[in-house]
């Protein structure tokens, strides 16, 4: 399948989730930000890194880049889009997925695996994956802090659009598996109709057991299938 | 013209880095600090001449970039 | 040329020239120089760009070998590593700027040695800091520390190139000027290596990146001045980092590098566009012109005095074919960074600069660069050295072995680093296999099983006692944390930090350091093939501990086989590599040890290093771990066999215990702390046993087992037993301890 | 009292945020913004009630912590 991955200016997973879509046996398409024609892709990923530097807030200023038009079009036809890590930053400054991710509650940069709480099966990255299930994922960002106010998260809650909660290796939630203060622990959500996702851990960093992590193959093939 | 803008998180949103400033002026003796709030200030050298044009402009830009308006909120002044 | 008032002594001497050197720069012009060609023949003359005082000594040095493809005097060093491919690495210091503003400065530090290794045609693939701070307990160490890691951290992540690995030490020399010593490596094809040379008259000048600013004016000259009390005024020396646009600039570089558009490429560091455009010309034979009014610049009015000398960051200075240029605007104009043509490549042999339409500078370039002075300066050992030198370990307080072993993995030196990699992004780029928190790094080379393996360091108490000692050690210490890893160094850098070499003490220290990283590089047969010096860091009179840090590559031919530093598996056998030590039945070595520095001052001698004995348990251990017999390697350095084995305990993410039994000579609570070298702790498999003996036998390194891992304690026979998670509290909170105080925004 | 600080980086230091902000607003239409600084913005409910005592305290958090004096200036209203 063809795949956009958009690089924007600063974007630094970018090669990485091309490798990752490639061992999966897909066809990445580099699209670079300043393009306006998403070349017949199928499915766009959004990749890491840090856009324009991150500066004024984390993904605020790529999503003002030519090609997010597209991105938003393709999207409101219903085409499928990954937002990860800055990605999923973006995708929040853009409005395409509901909150905010601010500082760290640490206030520090933070990278390390760390576990997930699968809440919704059957998602765009959760096929195949059982509500409960647990899975182990990299995380790297200084920014990761799910912010939204009570009202929409309850509306997040009740319209199944958390994908993913941080928690211990067990599966239970506590304020030690929480790396960045996110509110609820939200580490994933979608859109309403589902077919944008953004979470802040790296599954493209979880692809190989030479690295040390594999769990994020699921994900990517359920996004890919 | 010179505008500035103050950009400060909605009450209610919590906001770590001003707890730790707070923490950290305690640990150095500051004891009467009761809360901070941290913000961004931007200044901005405008072309435009006319006060109101100014401030109208400057409240399209926080709009749709300064602040994110989902948790911050923001205020013009310009001279 | 432009004349101005004549050029007073005050003015000589603030740009840190010598009335000698004064003469020599009026003798190689034929003539006074305006302010502008002194500023240029300061900051080219100062001790950061010309090495006056250690080029004589770094002569020694070993920098060929089979694998060398770029030696030192290039941005970075080159070495082949198989399949077409080289890499390309250096370390280089950023420390007077750190000291000042911590964040910028070191973020500055990490951009600048990235800018050294993409600008041989390499993309950097990982990146090293090796840190030094002032006791854990003065005020400003914390402040240092904080910042320090948040400006690695900010650009290194901004950028994406993973920070692996490191060393952190504390010592209160450092108290006044810390180090930060950055280091990166990067991956480029062996036929597209990129050098810093102008040549080929009528090759036209370009300028890429960010714009010129005021910023860092005369920061290398500032770099090679020591602290006073006037540091304060020269604060606005210090320049901010852009991680965002070194980012496009590395990007539109590589891109541009594809092509062959490119005669020759420099990176404007330390002295800006006047080191660039002088080094290139000097290494190409060749003259520049320079029309500084091209030069982009950020702030109004810029004079080319101001122009030539900015240290402002991200920008390249690149030589190209002429015809070419239309492909070098046209890519770098896709990147949205400035680019412009600047100027020619001559045949002058001079660096003619024009402004205005005036010519406003005209140096010749020999004088500038081969013709820089040179100083045999003179160098005796501290007169109080012998007495320093003398030490008898029996004179520390006597404290039960577990207490020792608690208060060590406490220590900020010897306790976990976590704090620290956390904030780095260390898997971005997907090579990192074995991460950090164990000896060395393994970061795979992209497309292939090959891995390379990484570590920097150096023990700068053992260098203050016996710099020539300290320095093998440094060797030995980064090659030994290579070979836990399996891998074979292959080349090596380093970062000679020391104080004021008008000090005879001082170049004393410089030239039996440098002796002694000879001795350590042949004796393993590893290159030095890029390298950085750093002088002056003292501060008030006061010099740091020397510290000629170094860092190594090595290489893995299937990443794969790679072994972790901590034990894993109940039931696997606990072993050592090497001898316990040196000296079965005398007093063990402590002097310049973590247990003498906990218990008193800064005596005695290191231990000796026996280099043929050393290359014996390094390469049975290379053996060892790419023969996969071993589950775990980790060496014995600072805190020595006590910690080592403690540190197997807990480093990894499940904690397991160890019953070991050890002949200890003497006082436990001094021989277990003992910081011997050549020792490498090992687990494996009890049915690998006859195996890893025979790959020790095979490597004439001595073999002796201790004893079986599990359990949930450290059990040392007729010593101590400790929980492990008291092991593991002590060691997890003695780095938190440095770090939990106020932070500034 | 509340107290208002605001912090600048000094003239001459680079703002590459400033300076990206600028060329967001020029792609989003905003031609006419000739430069942008960013600053930080704080503000500090204190207990101390004397408005002298008050500007005192808050600047000496400024040199001690709020503010970086190597790179940035900053300015104190008490209100
Ligand atoms: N400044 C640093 N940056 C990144 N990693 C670091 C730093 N300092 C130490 N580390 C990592 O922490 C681990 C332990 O370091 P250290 O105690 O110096 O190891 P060793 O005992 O082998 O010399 C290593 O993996 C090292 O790379
Ligand atoms: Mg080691």
């Amino acid at each position: 399948m063809k795949v956009g991955v958009v690089v924007f200016p600063g974007s630094n997973c970018d090669h990485d989730a091309a490798h990752a879509l490639e061992l999966l046996g897909h066809e990445p398409l580099l699209l670079w930000h300043k393009e306006t024609s998403l070349q017949g892709v199928e499915r766009i990923l959004l990749p890491g890194g840090f856009s324009y530097g991150d500066y004024l807030r984390a993904g605020a200023l790529a999503r003002f880049s030519p090609i997010m038009a597209e991105v938003g079009r393709f999207a409101d036809r219903g085409g499928p889009v990954l937002g990860i890590c800055n990605g999923f930053q973006i995708l929040c400054e853009a409005g395409m997925l509901p909150g905010v991710l601010a500082r760290n509650a640490s206030l520090r940069f933070v990278c390390k695996h760390v576990h997930v709480r699968v809440e919704a099966g059957e998602s765009l990255l959760t096929r195949g994956l059982r509500p409960g299930t647990v899975l182990r994922l990299p995380i790297a960002h200084a920014d990761g802090n799910y912010t939204l106010d009570d009202a929409g998260l309850d509306a997040l809650e009740r319209s199944g659009q958390i994908l993913f909660r941080y928690c211990d290796e067990e599966g239970q939630l506590s304020a030690g598996a929480n790396p960045n203060g996110a509110m609820r622990a939200i580490a994933g959500v979608r859109s309403e109709r589902g077919n944008v996702v953004g979470l802040m851990p790296h599954p493209e960093r979880a692809c190989e057991g030479l690295l040390g992590a594999t769990d994020g193959r699921a994900l990517l093939e359920s996004f890919l299938s | 013209m010179l505008a500035k803008v103050y950009v400060t998180l909605k009450p209610g949103v919590l906001d770590p880095q001003g707890k730790a400033v707070r923490s950290s002026l305690a640990s150095l003796g500051f004891l009467g600090v009761e809360d901070v709030r941290l913000g961004k200030y931007v200044e901005l050298r405008l072309a435009e001449t006319d006060p109101g044009r100014a401030r109208a402009e400057v409240e399209r830009m926080c709009e749709r970039l300064l602040a994110n308006t989902v948790i911050e909120s923001y205020r013009v002044e310009v001279s | 040329m432009k004349r101005e008032q004549p050029i007073d002594s005050a003015t000589i001497a603030r740009h840190g020239l010598t009335p000698e050197e004064y003469s020599r720069v009026e003798a190689a012009l034929g003539r006074a120089p305006n302010l502008l060609e002194l500023g240029i023949f300061s900051v080219m003359w100062s001790e950061h760009c010309s090495y006056k005082s250690s080029r004589k000594l770094l002569r020694g040095l070993p920098t060929s070998g089979p694998r060398v493809l770029v030696g030192p005097g290039e941005n970075a060093g080159v070495v082949e590593i198989g399949d077409g491919l080289a890499v390309a690495f250096k370390m280089e210091s950023h420390n007077h700027p750190s000291y000042i503003e911590p964040t910028q400065g070191a973020a500055t530090g990490v951009g600048g040695i990235l800018r050294d290794v993409f600008t041989m045609g390499a993309r950097p693939v990982a990146s090293l800091d090796l840190l030094r701070f002032g006791d854990p307990s003065h005020p400003k160490t914390p402040f240092l520390v904080e910042g320090v890691v948040a400006g690695i951290g900010g650009y290194g992540n901004a950028i994406g190139v993973p920070t692996v690995g490191g060393e952190v030490a504390f010592d209160h020399a450092f108290d006044g000027n810390c180090l930060v010593n950055a280091f990166t490596v990067g991956v480029l094809r062996k036929d597209k290596i990129f050098l810093g040379r102008a040549a080929g008259p009528g090759n036209p000048v370009l300028y890429v990146g960010a714009r010129t600013g005021r910023d860092g004016i005369h920061g290398a000259t500032m770099a090679s001045a020591e602290f006073d009390e006037t540091t304060e005024e020269k604060r606005p020396t210090v320049q901010v980092g852009d991680p965002f646009t070194e980012k496009l600039l590395l990007e539109a570089c590589l891109e541009l590098m594809q092509s062959d558009a490119i005669v020759g490429i420099q990176d404007m560091g330390a002295a800006g566009l006047t080191s660039s455009s002088v080094e290139m010309a000097g290494r190409g034979g060749a003259g520049l012109r320079l029309d500084l009014d091209r030069v982009p610049v950020r702030e109004e009015r810029m004079t080319p005095y101001e122009i030539m000398l900015s240290e402002s960051q991200e920008r390249m200075l690149i030589v190209a074919a002429k015809g070419r240029e239309a492909e070098v605007e046209r890519i770098f104009r896709k990147w949205d960074l400035e680019v412009a043509l600047v100027g020619e490549v001559t045949s002058t042999g001079k660096l003619e600069l024009f402004f205005g339409g005036e010519r406003v500078g005209e140096l010749p370039i020999g004088p500038l660069t081969d013709g820089a002075p040179l100083y045999d300066r003179p160098r005796h050992a501290p007169s109080d050295l012998a007495e320093r030198q003398r030490f008898d370990p029996a004179t520390l307080p006597e404290i039960p072995a577990a207490e020792a072993l608690l208060a060590l993995l406490r220590r900020p030196t010897i306790a976990s680093k976590e704090w620290v990699y956390r904030q780095y992004d260390h898997e971005v780029r997907l090579g990192g296999v074995v991460r950090p928190g164990g000896d060395a790094a393994l970061v795979r080379v992209e497309g292939g099983k090959v891995g390379l393996g990484l570590s920097a360091g150096c023990n700068s108490r053992f260098c203050e006692l016996d710099p020539r000692e300290g320095a093998r050690h440094a060797v030995a210490e980064v090659c030994r944390n290579l070979a836990t890893v399996g891998a074979e160094p292959i080349g090596l850098t380093d970062c000679l930090n020391f104080g004021n070499p008008e000090r005879p003490e001082i170049m004393w220290q410089l030239e039996q350091a440098v002796l002694g990283l000879g001795d350590a590089c042949r004796a393993l047969e590893v290159p030095i093939v890029s390298g950085n010096v750093s002088l002056y860091n003292e501060t008030d009179g006061r010099a740091i501990l020397p510290t000629p840090a170094v860092a190594a590559v090595g290489l893995v031919s299937d990443c794969a086989t790679g072994a972790h530093s901590w034990f894993a598996s109940a039931g696997d056998v606990v072993a050592l590599l090497g001898e316990p030590w040196r000296s079965p039945s005398g007093p063990p070595e402590l002097g310049g040890s973590e247990r003498q520095a906990m218990a008193g001052p800064l005596r005695g001698k290191p231990p000796p290093l026996d280099l043929a004995r050393e290359r014996a348990v390094q390469r049975a251990c290379v053996a060892l771990v790419r023969a996969g017999l071993v589950r775990s390697a980790h060496d014995c350095s600072e805190g020595g066999l006590g910690v080592a084995l403690a540190e197997c305990c807990v480093m990894g993410e499940r904690r397991i215990g160890a019953r070991v039994a050890l002949p200890v000579p003497g006082r436990p609570d001094l021989a277990l702390f003992s910081e011997e070298p050549s020792r490498i702790v090992l687990s494996f498999d009890p049915a690998r046993r006859g195996e890893v003996a025979r790959v020790a036998a095979d490597h004439g390194a001595p073999l002796l087992e201790l004893g079986e891992v599990g359990g949930e304690r450290l059990e040392i026979a007729g010593v101590l037993a400790v929980e492990i998670s008291k092991l593991d509290a002590a060691w997890r909170g003695g780095f938190l301890d440095v770090v939990a105080r106020p932070t500034a925004i």
